[in-house]
């Protein structure tokens, strides 16, 4: 029962993905990384009432407030504040992009097969797309020029390894979790000042900077 | 057991050798002069000039150093005990410790070696050249002496000049084996190089397109290069008598008697003879190369002393 | 005085004079030089000390002295046997003239040095030579590594010290680099070896060696072999070393070209017939062949490019890679022949004599060859013969020391050189009528190799003391120099009275070698092959007859002869004693008159032009017409092979490469996340999935 | 005893960086610099002697082995010298206008922040702990690598911070993984499945399946915080941005952190897997790493970036260690991290020197400083001299040791291209450095007298790197030995 729910999540997460790496406009994105996450606090709840562990309720809530708002609301802020372009700007086309995902996803499915039985280890599908979503996700950053897509991308895959951890049995110790998710905050913040002190101080895209080479 | 040689002896036989150094010169310019249809100087015409040299008086160079002074000496003593090494009337070991071939190669060597310094010493272009050329020619010369002596010596297995005469003693022409027609080949390619005669060198000029080692007395003078001429005359006689050692070294090995010690002496001067005869005669029919041309020239000897070697040792 | 505190005194010797030079440099430099130099005569002593205690003590006694746990996973020790005491014999033999002529010779060459570089050179010589010491000493791996590299270290540093001139920091480099590859490879070899055993000490190395499969066995033969030959300067390895060695000061060049190439020799021996050699039969077939091969290409090739210099100090180095190459085929010679049914231990035995006592005759004479370059420059700053001229009626002491020398390295008898030259023909010639077939063909062709060398060394030193010393002086350098300072002299003297004593009384030194051969080989020892008919005479028994020369007797007749012909000379002589100007055709003679370098070595220069690879241009000013020349500037230069056809070539593609590696490299992050990404991507491939 | 002192360090560095926010007067920030570092140092030392006769302790999620202590020795260490340098550098900074005086507290604070994070990172006992504490150093040394706040140092530090990011991110990857497979084996307690001490327990059991990828994600992302290639691009950015006392924390300090993460990691996947697995792409990352070092080192202009390049090769060097295994192996790994952390420190401090003197961080610009500088130029040739691994300087013996290690399991391939790149390296590096050192000055270079209180830090550091290349102390040895055997047995 909680499988194909999770299962069915997985897929929903993964369409979130493809519409993050299709997204021709950084608002798409964000709001695409927002609905991710959103699913994200869902599976949390659903595992929550599954196992009955009260710690997942509360990391669900968390990412609720944490990731599917908080978050998404500052990169919608900065890109506000400083009126950076808001096409993303892609280094290779987004299909040749979309390819390169699709590759991900059969590899990791491949991968998490080859491994014979890890359901008493981890619920579900949730493994193989935890992989696609992180992977995923740093491929974005990777395929980005500018500095919030790439935070865009950051978030994304660290949504897949929430996504894992939750699935894993029991779930993870609350106090990790809560440590995890403010380290992610502190490093938004920190991407955040220095986006912002490059932007101000040479009007410039930070992920543009490329003196420092060789 | 072959009879050792006695100090005495091999003192005699230097001694033999510096008195009949100068008359073989004069015979070969003598042939020579048959040769060329003249009448030429008498036989001993060496020994007259040298004695007029030991009378004159020294004119030395203002740029010499003092080592200059002391140079013929030290090349004539060079030269004359390199005599010492040579079995002359008799074969066998020398009963002292004297008689090795590579020892008489190091002290012509060295000889050479001080003449070239005494001719730098000046600090002319003519001694320059002369020096420059015969430490050219020497390097190519030695090796190939020494491969001639190996051929003959490892079948001996010493390098001692009496005993591989006595070790050959027995062995006459007819007994010889192919590598020794090459080695005496060889060596009779060396001698002129060795000896310093045409086609390697010209020792009746001073003219410095042909000139080697005449260049290098040139700032001699007086005493001193009578000293220098004896030497040279002295290097000729060792060199054949070290050809007349390794290839010819007939004369009774264990001769004791006055008569044999004779008849000894008198084969070493008839060998001698020949090979001064071939000497002219090479000489005064052909012509002088030039001296890059001398490593081809040379090179033939060595091509010649290798295969003796690889004929004696396959 | 006890042998056993021999080590820990040359030690203590060498740690003070090291300490002294860098404290003492604050108060005074030339104080801190006196007392380094000091210091290191000591230790030298000492050095010769315990050689002279080990070899001539108690036959096949072995020193050995555990020294305190440094590593725990190696155990430390110092073993001094008959090889290694002959080899700190040779060291500290050099060391003691180097000690001497040290201290006049920097104040003379570099006046204004800082305190701080007469430390940092006071310092380094200690170091250098008590590393030198102690690797002969070793007992273990390790210890032979840290001193190996403390060696190259300090004569490193002793290099670029020298001066400011941005020349010896490249010589350093180049010295450097190739050393620590070297180096690299003998470690390999080592480790190999200590893996095996388990331990560092030679003792259990070979056990560890006891029972190696013969591929492995000549595997770490030649990595050895290869670290060894790169600090012998065996070609086509020997690129460093003339440049290294003329950078260094006067002294040291002496010290690192007479002695340093000479651990690399030992190191060969000890690896050959002692770490790697198995337990019975002969070494294997491939050893002693390329080392005979190796040694006589370096012989040949190395007195060639040699003759071809006219960099004084640099010609004496090239002649160090000719000798170390004389020197290899002894060696050679005595590892084809060790244990080989068929011949006796003698002719090894005469073959490893050769090379050894070649060895200590051209520490000797290099020795005194480089101090003699060096009291020149000191004197007239200037390296390059054609500079110079007319120095013999300048520096008459100093030219006949340098003649001395030279005569002996040309192997002209009556002095050493001849002695283990001699020798080495005669082994040459046993290891011929050895083999038949090829084999003793090469051989013979060795031999001759052997006395081209000769030939040519002659000729370089005919030209090498002629252009220097004599004739007219070429420029106001050597115009108006002087002689050196009298310690140099002293120094130098030393070294010529060891060229003469080894020369004309061999015998003597051969006693000394009794100890490393019988070691070394267990057969029999030096003066049982050598010296059988007395010391005084050298002979080989080959065959029944055998052969012998006595250098003593030799000498002897040399000098009565020229005492018989200098009286005949002045006897007969009226005293008419005049002095004009050189003959040249009633010119008025000059300086130009003379015959340079070049011009003297052009002949040989045409006859190896296929080696050489001259390169000459010429440049004519002609008034008009082109029979009226002003003048004519000639330049010509050759290349030595090894190095325009290998090093270069090599070091340029690197650069190259590694430009063009840089230069694509981007500075974009997403190349940088692009990276990561692909890493993991292919790691999971890789590793991801189990295998079976 | 060492209980308490287990909570108590990392609150040293901490407390430290408090009190530096009450005052703004240099010498008192430096004095509490010094002594904070002084304390830590004491403490640890401590802490080590407790840990050496009573065995391994544990607290909630802290835990500290023999292991950890090698780590915490190294960082106590540099840390120290760190603060000593500091003191005549940040003068010197303040003067040239690199610092600005009013913000001077903050960078005090944030470097003992970021010890504070480097210490949680070494007793963590706790994988989770583990990747909280090294997100920590990664956002605290980011601020630190862009503290001077030109864009070339912003840049860098974006890169260094969003690609270690990235790699720690796939750290916890690994971590949620292997926590899943101890959870499935059964490990009580939910924090208890997190914590190393409690997993190596079940090792063995372990899913192989899970541990392997888990690894494989751990590897990539600590390795990119490490700086194993092909994930160092940063690390040259980085390292050579960052305030030179900063860069020696990094290069000495900080990639050794990672390690340890990689380390904690391989011994589970050891026991789970069997040692072949591990070991396999350790070797894979650190031969890459030596290899892809070599040509940027050769061909660099700039000092620092060299040094990171260095870096690179050193961590590769480690890799390689660990990669060949065995308690030789290992035993080398840790004394190379040991000794280069002391060595890298040394060369970034003199390379500060230089740049400091000659106003620049372009090697060709720097000449002749053996004339200007003796003092700092001969620092500077020995700290090559240990880095090219030439006796007697430490890295030698290290690098002997992973040597041997490596041709007692016979892995001669890997050997063979290990000692060309090192003579290559050592070529480029020597070549580098002669230039510098010898020669004539350049017009640049001030001639004024060297300051001492960083020549004395140097001087502390080469001191060091001497004696471990002279000798390694029974007592150190011991510890190596027996932190060897954490990993190896």
């Amino acid at each position: 029962m909680v499988h194909t729910i999770i299962d069915d999540l997985g897929a929903l997460l993964l369409f979130t993905m493809i519409l993050i790496v299709a997204a021709g406009q950084i608002y798409r994105a964000i709001y695409a990384v927002a609905a991710q996450s959103l699913l994200i606090a869902i599976a949390g709840g659903v595992l929550a009432r599954a196992t009955g562990n009260v710690d997942l309720w509360v990391i669900a809530g968390v990412t609720l407030v944490v990731k599917a708002t908080l978050l998404p609301w500052v990169l919608h802020w900065v890109v506000k504040r400083m009126n950076v372009r808001r096409e993303v700007e892609p280094v290779i086309p987004v299909a040749a992009t979309l390819a390169l995902a699709v590759v991900i996803v059969v590899v990791s499915f491949q991968l998490s097969a080859s491994l014979g039985p890890v359901r008493q280890a981890i619920t579900g599908n949730a493994l193989p797309v935890g992989i696609t979503l992180t992977l995923t996700g740093v491929l974005v950053m990777a395929t980005r020029k500018t500095a919030l897509t790439q935070m865009v991308g950051l978030f994304a895959s660290e949504n897949g390894i929430f996504f894992t951890a939750m699935a894993v049995t029991r779930g993870m110790p609350l106090i990790i979790e809560i440590g995890v998710i403010l380290d992610v905050i502190l490093a938004a913040l920190v991407m955040t000042i220095m986006v912002l002190r490059v932007r101000s101080t040479v009007d410039a895209d930070i992920a543009d900077l490329d003196r420092l080479k060789g | 057991m072959i009879g050792e040689r006695p100090l005495g002896l091999v003192l005699l036989e230097m001694i033999l050798l510096v008195l009949l150094g100068p008359l073989v010169t004069g015979i070969i310019q003598k042939i020579k002069a048959r040769l060329q249809c003249r009448q030429g100087a008498g036989v001993v015409q060496p020994y007259r000039d040298l004695t007029k040299l030991l009378r004159k008086g020294t004119v030395q160079a203002d740029t010499a150093s003092a080592f200059f002074r002391f140079i013929p000496v030290l090349v004539l003593a060079a030269t004359v005990a390199a005599g010492a090494l040579v079995p002359v009337i008799r074969a066998g070991p020398p009963a002292v410790p004297l008689g090795d071939a590579l020892l008489l190669l190091g002290l012509l060597a060295l000889a050479r070696f001080l003449t070239a310094i005494g001719a730098l010493d000046a600090g002319g272009a003519f001694g320059g050249m002369g020096a420059s050329r015969e430490m050219t020619i020497a390097p190519l010369v030695e090796p190939v002496l020494m491969m001639v002596v190996f051929s003959t010596a490892i079948a001996a297995g010493t390098t001692e000049l009496g005993a591989l005469a006595a070790h050959h003693g027995t062995s006459s022409i007819v007994a010889w084996r192919a590598a020794d027609f090459l080695g005496l080949a060889a060596m009779l390619l060396l001698l002129p190089a060795e000896t310093g005669r045409i086609p390697v060198d010209n020792p009746d000029t001073h003219l410095e397109l042909t000139m080697l080692h005449e260049g290098m007395l040139l700032e001699h003078s007086g005493p001193g290069l009578g000293c220098m001429v004896l030497a040279s005359h002295m290097r000729q006689i060792v060199t054949l008598g070290l050809v007349a050692a390794l290839f010819f070294p007939a004369g009774p090995a264990d001769a004791a008697g006055a008569a044999d010690l004779l008849l000894g002496a008198g084969v070493f001067a008839a060998k001698i003879l020949v090979l001064a005869t071939y000497l002219a005669l090479v000489e005064s029919s052909y012509a002088k190369l030039r001296l890059f041309r001398v490593p081809q020239y040379l090179g033939v000897g060595f091509v010649c002393a290798l295969t003796a070697l690889a004929l004696r040792i396959l | 005085m006890d042998v056993d505190s021999g080590p820990s005194l040359m030690a203590a010797c060498y740690g003070a004079g090291a300490l002294s030079s860098l404290l003492l440099a604050r108060w005074s430099g030339r104080f801190a030089l006196a007392v380094g130099h000091l210091a290191a005569l000591a230790g030298a002593v000492a050095g010769v000390g315990v050689s002279l205690g080990v070899l001539l003590g108690v036959p096949g006694r072995t020193l050995t002295q555990p020294l305190p746990v440094f590593f725990p996973f190696a155990r430390l020790s110092l073993s001094v046997d008959g090889l290694s005491a002959y080899f700190l014999f040779v060291i500290s033999l050099v060391a003691i003239a180097a000690a001497i002529y040290g201290p006049a010779y920097l104040r003379a060459h570099s006046p204004d040095a800082g305190s701080a570089r007469q430390a940092a050179q006071g310092f380094a010589l200690n170091v250098f030579l008590g590393c030198m010491a102690f690797v002969c000493c070793a007992g273990d791996a390790l210890t032979f590594l840290f001193c190996w590299e403390g060696m190259t270290l300090a004569s490193y540093v002793l290099v670029v010290s020298d001066d400011r001139d941005g020349e010896n920091a490249r010589a350093g480099l180049l010295y450097m680099v190739m050393a620590h590859g070297g180096t690299a490879l003998l470690l390999v070899a080592f480790l190999a070896l200590a893996e095996r055993s388990g331990a560092f000490d030679f003792a259990a190395l070979r056990m560890a060696a006891g029972d190696l499969d013969p591929a492995t066995r000549t595997t770490l033969f030649f990595l050895a072999l290869g670290g060894f030959a790169v600090k012998a300067g065996v070609v086509p390895l020997h690129v460093w070393l003339p440049r290294a060695h003329p950078a260094a000061p006067s002294h040291v060049s002496a010290l690192m070209s007479g002695v340093m190439l000479k651990v690399a020799i030992y190191g060969i021996l000890r690896f050959a017939f002692d770490l790697l050699a198995p337990v019975a039969g002969p070494l294997p077939f491939s050893w002693g062949w390329t080392v005979l091969f190796v040694g006589t290409t370096s012989a040949v090739l190395g007195v060639l490019y040699a003759l071809q210099q006219h960099d004084l100090k640099r010609l004496l180095a090239f002649h160090s890679v000719e000798n170390i190459g004389i020197i290899l085929i002894g060696v050679g010679l005595a590892m084809i022949l060790w244990r080989q049914e068929g011949a006796d231990g003698a002719l090894a035995t005469l073959a490893l004599t050769a090379a050894l006592l070649h060895t200590v005759n051209h520490a000797a004479f290099k020795g005194l060859l480089f101090l003699g370059a060096g009291s020149v420059l000191c004197r007239t700053h200037v390296r390059d013969m054609e500079k110079l001229g007319g120095l013999a009626r300048r520096m008459p002491w100093t030219a006949g020391l340098f003649l001395l020398g030279a005569i002996a390295i040309s192997a002209l008898p009556p002095l050493n050189g001849f002695v283990s030259e001699w020798l080495t023909f005669q082994a040459l010639l046993g290891g011929a009528s050895r083999f038949h077939g090829p084999a003793g063909l090469v051989v013979v062709f060795s031999a001759a190799m052997l006395a081209l060398t000769g030939g040519l060394a002659a000729a370089c030193f005919a030209k090498a003391f002629g252009v220097t010393f004599l004739g007219r002086p070429r420029t106001s350098h050597a115009e108006h120099a002087t002689e050196a300072p009298p310690s140099m002299i002293a120094g130098m003297m030393w070294l010529g009275a060891l060229c003469v004593a080894l020369g004309v009384a061999p015998g003597y030194a051969v006693r000394l070698l009794d100890a490393p051969t019988a070691g070394l080989l267990q057969g029999p020892g030096a003066s049982a092959v050598v010296t059988a008919r007395g010391p005084l005479v050298l002979s080989t028994a080959l065959t029944p007859t055998g052969t012998a020369i006595s250098m003593t007797m030799v000498a002897g007749l040399l000098i009565a002869l020229a005492a018989i012909a200098w009286v005949l000379r002045r006897g007969l002589q009226p005293d008419k004693w005049r002095v004009v100007p050189t003959w040249t055709c009633g010119m008025k003679p000059t300086a130009r008159f003379d015959y340079t370098a070049t011009a003297f070595a052009k002949p040989l220069r045409l006859v190896f032009a296929a080696l050489y690879h001259p390169r000459r241009e010429v440049t004519r000013e002609t008034a008009g017409t082109p029979y009226v020349v002003q003048r004519i500037h000639y330049a010509g230069e050759i290349v030595d092979l090894a190095e325009t056809q290998i090093y270069h070539r090599v070091t340029r593609e690197i650069s190259a490469f590694s430009q063009a590696i840089r230069a694509r490299s981007t500075g974009r992050i997403y190349g940088y996340i692009g990276f990561v990404l692909g890493a993991l991507f292919v790691a999971l491939l890789l590793f991801g999935v189990r295998h079976p | 005893m060492a209980e308490t002192l287990l909570w108590v360090l990392p609150l040293v560095p901490t407390v430290t960086a408090l009190l530096m926010v009450t005052t703004r007067d240099r010498r008192i920030l430096s004095a509490l610099d010094v002594g904070g570092s002084t304390v830590l140092l004491a403490l640890t030392l401590v802490l080590a002697r407790e840990v050496a006769a009573g065995g391994p302790r544990a607290l909630g999620f802290l835990r500290v082995d023999d292991l950890g202590i090698v780590f915490l020795l190294l960082l106590v260490v540099l840390t120290l010298a760190v603060s000593i340098y500091t003191v005549g550098w940040i003068k010197q900074a303040l003067e040239v206008g690199n610092m600005k005086a009013e913000f001077l507290w903050s960078y005090f604070a944030l470097v003992h922040a970021f010890v504070a994070t480097m210490v949680v990172t070494v007793l963590a006992d706790n994988l989770g702990v583990l990747w909280i504490a090294m997100e920590g150093t990664t956002i605290t040394s980011a601020v630190l690598v862009g503290y001077h706040g030109h864009h070339h140092g912003l840049e860098a530090a974006w890169k260094y911070i969003i690609v270690t990011t990235i790699g720690i991110s796939f750290g916890l990857f690994g971590t949620v993984l292997v926590y899943a497979a101890a959870a499935a084996a059964g490990v009580q307690g939910s924090a208890g499945a997190l914590s190393w001490s409690a997993i190596m327990q079940v090792a063995p059991t372990l899913d192989p399946g899970i541990v392997r990828i888990g690894f494989i994600f751990v590897m990539v992302g600590y390795g990119t915080k490490a700086g194993l290639a092909p994930m160092h691009l940063w690390l040259p950015d980085a390292h050579s941005q960052a305030p030179t006392p900063v860069s020696a924390l990094l290069s000495g300090v900080l990639i050794k952190c990672a390690l340890l993460g990689i380390i904690r990691f391989q011994t589970i996947a050891a026991a789970a897997c069997g040692p072949a697995f591990p070991a396999q792409v350790l070797l894979v990352f650190g031969l890459t790493s030596v290899v892809v070092a070599t040509p940027f080192i050769l061909a660099q202009h700039d000092i620092k970036r060299l040094l990171g390049y260095h870096s690179v090769e050193h961590v590769g060097i480690v890799a390689l260690g660990l990669g060949f295994g065995g308690p030789v192996g290992t035993y080398g790994a840790l004394l190379h991290v040991v000794n280069h952390g002391i060595t890298k420190a040394l060369a970034f401090f003199a390379a500060g020197n230089a740049i400091a003197r000659y106003g620049s961080r372009d090697m060709r610009t720097i000449r002749g400083m053996l004339t200007v500088a003796p003092i700092g130029a001969t620092l500077l040739v020995l700290a090559a001299l240990s880095l090219a691994g030439v006796p007697p300087f430490s890295i030698f013996v290290s690098e002997l040791t992973v040597l041997r290690a490596g041709i007692g399991h016979g892995h001669w391939v890997t050997i063979a291209i290990f000692l060309v790149m090192v003579v290559i390296i050592f070529a480029g590096l020597l070549h580098h450095v002669g230039a510098m050192v010898f020669g004539e000055p350049t017009a640049a270079a001030t001639r004024e007298p060297e300051a001492w209180s960083p020549l004395f830090g140097m001087m502390l550091l080469a001191a060091i790197m001497l004696l471990l290349g002279l000798t390694i102390p029974a007592s150190f040895d011991g510890l190596l030995r027996r932190a060897a055997a954490i990993i190896g047995d």
